[in-house]
């Protein structure tokens, strides 16, 4: 079975869209780091099928980090997450805006 | 094709769940559904490393630390789900516009692509291997060290101040 | 010429590097015993495995060299500098002064600075010059030698200044550091210059060896470039060297602990000069105008200073005066061309000058810091192997003959009548009256004549122990034996130095006048009865009739008030430069710091505050309008970029 | 053809993981029994009590599953009843698929076919048991969510924290025989275990790791959560922790998933480092003894050694586990958790770079 590269493109436009519009729309901290995750596994599947069309075994090795790197921005996040958690009781982003200008 | 297309259904209904669940651990459980149907979609298109790897480093450890962080916490579901009507209007017109965008722009015919049969070994670990340890050797040692220091960050900021 | 490969000579250098490491360390755990011991230790070690590469090229045949490449160092454009040693026969002879001198005024040094606290920090520096002063010899590249320079430099300021809680000795290290900033400065343009010269003629390096053999080239190609090139390194080489008209900071580094005015000031880094002249013979050879120059200043340097050092009353600063002079002598004898009788007096006045340093040291140590010879006198009999190792450091550089700065002296002044200097000439045997006179001057003032001391410190008065002693009968016997390496032309076994050095320095063109046998019979009678002449002068005045002496600067008033003041140079110096730098500063400061900078500064300052005040809204704080922000500026990068492969 | 061939395959590893996991339970009673000094399960015994001594089997094998699948199915007033639902399937569905590629034999010929007899030979099949075993991790949480219920929630937690800490050392100890054997694929390192060192021992990975065999097992009990690595569902503090909330054919469910994964740790054990199917010296075609002596077989009944050999292997590992539960008493959390970051991790890690540098340093030092 071959499917078009088109298809996984198409569907990785989808994802990335709604990881977008989820990242402006929600106010919860922890779901929009989701989202991004969202936004990230967008772009691997751009990745791989752009790899399997060209034949370069590079598409895939990019895949492979940013699945290392959204591991330690996961860890990292939530760390900071927890710690807002503590301070503000809450984890909605609009109480965090502690760096209006 | 068939699979295809109901793994693509099951992934977008899981990022649909994500973002406009109100209860947190649905958004997390609906994000695993997604990035599942990604791992499959990954072994469609001759990456079944990554696939494992997907399931293994996404759902198996980052999703986890989720739920975790969300059961820690103790989230109940959320009262006021959106932003402000404006703002919300405007992400999604923005957010249809660049869904478009970047379908359009994937129409555009690739130079070089289509070159007829992949090497033999496409996707195995062999290959990943001689990738990473070859021509990205640099970037490979560095992910090691940004590793290290998200480690010893995230320690940091979690510890109790005593 | 054959060159050796080897490992041996990185470890020369390493040693005493080795042994600051350990002296920081002792410093930081403040532990002297440990400094006392690594300090001369490393020193030694350096001194062993010197002398096996000696020993070593000694071996090879005439005009060999040992060559150790470390690694590449500096690489840019076309330069290409490796940090690399080489040992040939001049360096051989450095190498030897520097670590033979040097253990022994560092085993010296650890009876003299019995008492100071901070020896750690001491042997620190003494350390890190020695490393400092064999890099610069051991040096294959103008480059490396520069390093060597500058170090030198910096560790003679942190030792001028060693006791920086008084104001006089820090000000003494500024201004050894401000005058050799001048001299460096010209050194650098030189080798700047030299670089862009051989790299014009597709030779793109700073090798010493390169540069000898290419000196030929540049000079046909660009007959004005070593002329200018090696004016630029003599000005160098007067800062280090203390010659005309950098001489200033030396007398005044005399404020440091007497071990390094011996060492450091004497008998190593002050011949730094002197020693990269001949180093570049090849190049100064094809610049006789240069020469020329470089002759000129020894010979003036040699008589002026000369003159001072007759009528200071302090005993260090005599000598030092003495040591500006002699190495008048030594810029003189490479100035005529003639660089291995240079090198000799270099040699010959390591060993006395440093032997007489050490001495006036011993006699500083004993009577508690008091060295003005009007308040000493008499001494001989309490410290009767100081005086006579003196004795024989005076009558070496008096140029008695059989001791060793006669013959070296000798050969100078010889090379420059033979040369056709006969100014320079004449100049030079009229500082070697002077010198006989000044150098028995100061002995009859401190060792003979009636005690001018208080009672109470001639009583606690005594010999030096063993440890200070020792080196400076070793060293008295090296002032007088070394000298007859260097006989001249025929007599004995001859000019055994002069031969070992041949095949690595130059024959410069005017060298080769021979003097008939009777001319130098002649010369030679006329050096002797000058120093001779000197000495009886000095016994008159000082021992026979003292008054005599008093009476005779009262009458000559002037003259001798424009010796006493060192001819004003100092304050000459300080309205010339100081004083009108002071005002220039001044101007920068008010009018063009201030007001200008300043203003703009804060006038840079002020808008920023006033744009960010109108921008600062745009900072919201929230989350949600950064997204959105940063989601419209994706959509139009993406949209924007599919419509122009689209081809809209 | 193949198809057919594949839908036997895992019918047998169904077959097998289903039924080992029944008899794991009655060995289970009755070891526990043995070891406690009592009798044990008595009731319902086989042919109605003609043999002279009463084995319980039956209620073991058949009254206890029916029984706990007629129960009512409760669930709390406040729970997610979706989630309440779905917990126990998605924790259990991993586990069975980590069977899938797990090699119960070489290869079998029959009439021209040859057939690897592994349920699902796919490349790469350590990854995918390490896929499956961090899967597993979900039954736990969600089970523990949706119960809204103290003793479930905190036994969650209390599961997740421990599962995640441990797969560490474990993926370590699996990746330390993966580059021993320099293979991903289960059947490539059981085949590998089939050489001889030295023409007489076996190739077999605990001769190789043994230090990753001690971390495998640790960490794999630890990963089955049963004592003494039981926090999650600590009677004594948690009455039955994660599925406290759950009766009936879910709450057999789960338990069905503890067997599970024993049978799970002792595949993973037997595999990488008993050789798997291997039996000393037999080939395809027979028995190849050092001395010289060959004995030819059929390649069916090499098969069912080979078979024979497997089972008999996962069964000594599960009864060793068996043992170990009712031996040890339950650790303290911290205890727990120091013990899985600060010994067996730092191990599982020198283990790995020593291999790496043997590896490395002595090309042939393993059998390849």
């Amino acid at each position: 079975m071959n499917v078009p590269v088109e298809f996984p493109l198409g569907l990785a436009a989808a994802l990335f869209a709604i990881g977008a519009f989820g990242v402006v729309f929600r106010r919860s901290v922890i779901v929009v780091l989701m989202c991004v995750e969202l936004m990230l596994n967008a772009v691997n599947v751009t990745f791989v099928a752009l790899a399997r069309e060209l034949g370069a075994m590079a598409g895939q090795t990019a895949v492979f980090f940013v699945i290392t790197v959204a591991a330690a921005e996961v860890a990292v996040g939530l760390a900071i997450l927890l710690v807002a958690f503590s301070r503000r009781r809450t984890l909605d982003g609009d109480q965090f805006a502690s760096l209006r200008g | 094709m068939i699979a295809f297309w109901v793994v693509a259904l099951l992934a977008i209904a899981g990022a649909l769940v994500v973002v406009l669940h109100r209860n947190p651990v649905y958004s997390a459980l609906g994000l695993v559904l997604t990035l599942f149907q990604v791992a499959v979609i990954f072994a469609l298109l001759e990456a079944p490393l990554l696939a494992l790897l997907q399931v293994i480093v996404y759902a198996g450890a980052i999703v986890v630390l989720f739920l975790f962080v969300i059961m820690l916490l103790a989230l109940e579901p959320e009262k006021r789900l959106a932003a402000p009507f404006p703002v919300a209007v405007a992400g999604l017109v923005l957010a249809g516009l660049l869904g478009f965008a970047l379908a359009a722009a994937s129409t555009v015919p690739l130079a070089g692509a289509g070159q007829g049969a992949l090497p033999a070994g496409f996707g195995s670990p062999e290959s990943l291997a001689a990738s990473l340890f070859g021509a990205h050797l640099l970037p490979f040692e560095l992910t090691s060290v940004l590793l290290l220091v998200a480690v010893v960050g995230a320690v940091v900021l979690a510890r109790r101040r005593s | 010429m054959p060159e050796i490969q080897t490992d041996l000579l990185r470890w020369i250098v390493a040693a005493p590097l080795l042994g600051v490491v350990l002296n920081i360390a002792a410093a930081l755990g403040n532990r002297a015993k440990l400094a006392r011991l690594v300090g001369p230790a490393s020193v030694i070690v350096a001194f062993g495995l010197a002398l096996v590469a000696v020993l070593r090229l000694a071996a090879e045949p005439a005009g060999a060299a040992l060559v150790d490449d470390v690694y590449g160092w500096i690489e840019a454009g076309p330069l290409a500098v490796n940090l690399a040693f080489r040992v040939d026969a001049l360096t051989a002879m450095m190498l030897l002064i520097i670590t033979g001198i040097g253990s022994l005024i560092h085993i010296y040094a650890l009876g003299y600075m019995d008492h100071e606290p901070d020896v750690a920090r001491f042997f620190a520096y003494m350390n890190l010059f020695v490393a400092s002063m064999l890099v610069l010899v051991l040096a294959d590249s103008l480059a490396l030698l520069f390093v060597g320079w500058e170090g030198v430099g910096a560790c003679s300021y942190l030792l001028i200044g060693f006791w920086y809680a008084e104001r006089a000795n820090a000000d003494a290290g500024q201004k050894a550091m401000i005058a050799n900033r001048v001299g460096d400065a010209a050194f650098l343009i030189g080798m700047f210059i030299l670089f862009w010269g051989m790299n014009a003629l597709h030779l793109p390096s700073l090798k010493l060896s390169a540069i000898n053999a290419a000196a030929p080239l540049l000079a046909s190609a660009m007959p004005w470039l070593p002329t200018l090139v090696c004016l630029l390194l003599l000005v160098g080489a007067t800062g280090k060297s203390a010659q005309i008209p950098l001489y200033v900071w030396l007398p005044d580094a005399m404020a440091g602990p007497t071990p390094v005015s011996a060492l450091i000031h004497v008998a190593t880094m002050v011949t730094a000069g002197v020693y990269m002249i001949a180093r570049l013979s090849f190049l100064y050879a094809q610049a006789p105008v240069a020469m020329d120059v470089v002759a000129l200043v020894g010979a003036s340097t040699c008589l002026f200073a000369a003159t001072i050092a007759l009528v200071q009353d302090d005993l260090k600063k005599v000598l030092a005066y003495s040591t500006v002079s002699q190495i008048g002598y030594m810029v003189l004898g490479v100035g005529v061309g003639a660089f291995s009788a240079g090198l000799f007096h270099l040699l010959t006045h390591a060993l006395f000058k440093a032997l007489l340093f050490l001495a006036a040291g011993a006699v500083m140590h004993a009577m508690h810091g008091e060295i003005r010879m009007s308040k000493l006198g008499g001494l001989g009999a309490k410290m009767p192997i100081t005086s006579k190792v003196f004795l024989v450091g005076s009558l070496a550089i008096a140029g008695v003959p059989g001791f060793s700065g006669f013959f070296s002296k000798d050969m100078v002044l010889e090379a420059a009548f033979a040369g056709g200097h006969r100014v320079a000439w004449l100049l030079g045997l009229m500082g070697a009256a002077c010198t006989a006179f000044y150098i028995f001057r100061a002995y009859f003032l401190t060792f003979r004549t009636e005690v001018r001391a208080e009672p109470e410190k001639m009583a606690h008065l005594h010999e030096m122990p063993p440890v200070m002693t020792v080196p400076l009968m070793i060293l008295a016997l090296g002032a007088v034996a070394i000298g007859w390496l260097g006989l001249p032309g025929g007599f004995l076994w001859g000019n055994v130095l002069g031969e070992w050095l041949a095949p690595v320095l130059a024959r410069a063109p005017g060298h080769h006048a021979h003097l008939s046998a009777a001319t130098l019979l002649g010369l030679m009678g006329l050096a002797t009865t000058a120093a001779l002449a000197g000495i009886a002068l000095a016994w008159v005045f000082y021992v026979r009739s003292p008054a005599l002496a008093g009476r005779l600067a009262a009458r000559s008033g002037a003259a001798y008030r424009l010796l006493w003041n060192k001819y004003w140079i100092d304050e000459i110096y300080d309205g010339l430069f100081v004083r009108s730098y002071a005002a220039w500063s001044r101007f920068a400061w008010r009018v063009v710091d201030t007001t200008i900078v300043d203003g703009l500064v804060n006038g840079v300052g002020q808008s920023v505050t006033l744009l960010a005040g109108l921008w600062r809204r745009v900072q919201s704080g929230d989350l949600q309008h950064y997204a959105l922000a940063t989601l419209a500026g994706a959509v139009t990068l993406v949209g924007g970029a599919w419509a122009l492969t689209a081809g809209f | 053809m193949e198809v057919f061939f594949s839908l036997a395959k895992v019918v047998v590893a169904f077959v097998i993981i289903l039924q080992l996991t029944l008899i794991l339970l009655w060995v289970e009673r009755k070891g526990s029994a043995l070891i406690q000094d009592r009798v044990g399960a008595n009731r319902a015994n086989l042919f109605g009590g003609l043999l002279p001594f009463n084995l319980g089997i039956v209620n073991t094998w058949m009254a206890d599953p029916l029984k706990l699948f007629h129960k009512e199915d409760i669930v709390p007033a406040d729970a997610d009843r979706f989630l309440h639902w779905l917990a126990p399937f998605v924790g259990i569905v991993p586990l069975f698929l980590t069977f899938a590629v797990i090699p119960f034999g070489d290869v079998l010929k029959v009439g021209g076919f040859t057939i690897d007899l592994v349920a699902a030979p796919i490349p790469a099949s350590v990854l995918f048991v390490l896929a499956m075993a961090s899967l597993a991790v979900y039954g736990v949480v969600i089970g523990g969510w949706a119960s809204n219920s103290r003793w479930a929630f905190l036994g969650g937690v209390r599961g997740t924290a421990q599962m995640i800490s441990y797969e560490l050392a474990l993926g370590l100890a699996i990746v330390s025989v993966v580059l021993t054997y320099g293979s991903l694929d289960l059947q490539a390192i059981a085949r590998a275990q089939g050489a001889l060192m030295w023409g007489v021992v076996p190739a077999w990975g605990v001769f190789y790791q043994p230090v990753a065999l001690v971390l495998l097992f640790i960490a794999g009990m630890a990963e089955s959560k049963r004592a003494p690595f039981d926090l999650p569902e600590a009677e004594s503090e948690l009455v039955a922790g994660f599925f406290t909330e759950y009766s009936g054919s879910k709450q057999s469910v789960f338990m069905m998933a503890d067997f599970v994964e024993v049978a799970i740790v002792a595949a993973l054990v037997t595999t990488l480092f008993f050789g798997g199917w291997q039996v000393p010296w037999l080939g395809r075609e027979g028995f190849h003894f050092p001395g010289g002596l060959d004995i030819a077989l059929p390649s069916l009944v090499v098969t069912l050694l080979q078979i024979g050999s497997f089972l008999l292997k996962l069964f000594i590992f599960c009864w060793v586990q068996i043992l170990v539960r009712w031996s040890l008493p339950r650790m303290r959390y911290d205890h727990l958790m120091a013990f899985g970051w600060k010994r067996l991790l730092p191990i599982g890690l020198v283990n790995l770079v020593v291999t790496a540098v043997f590896v490395l340093a002595f090309e042939g030092w393993t059998v390849r």
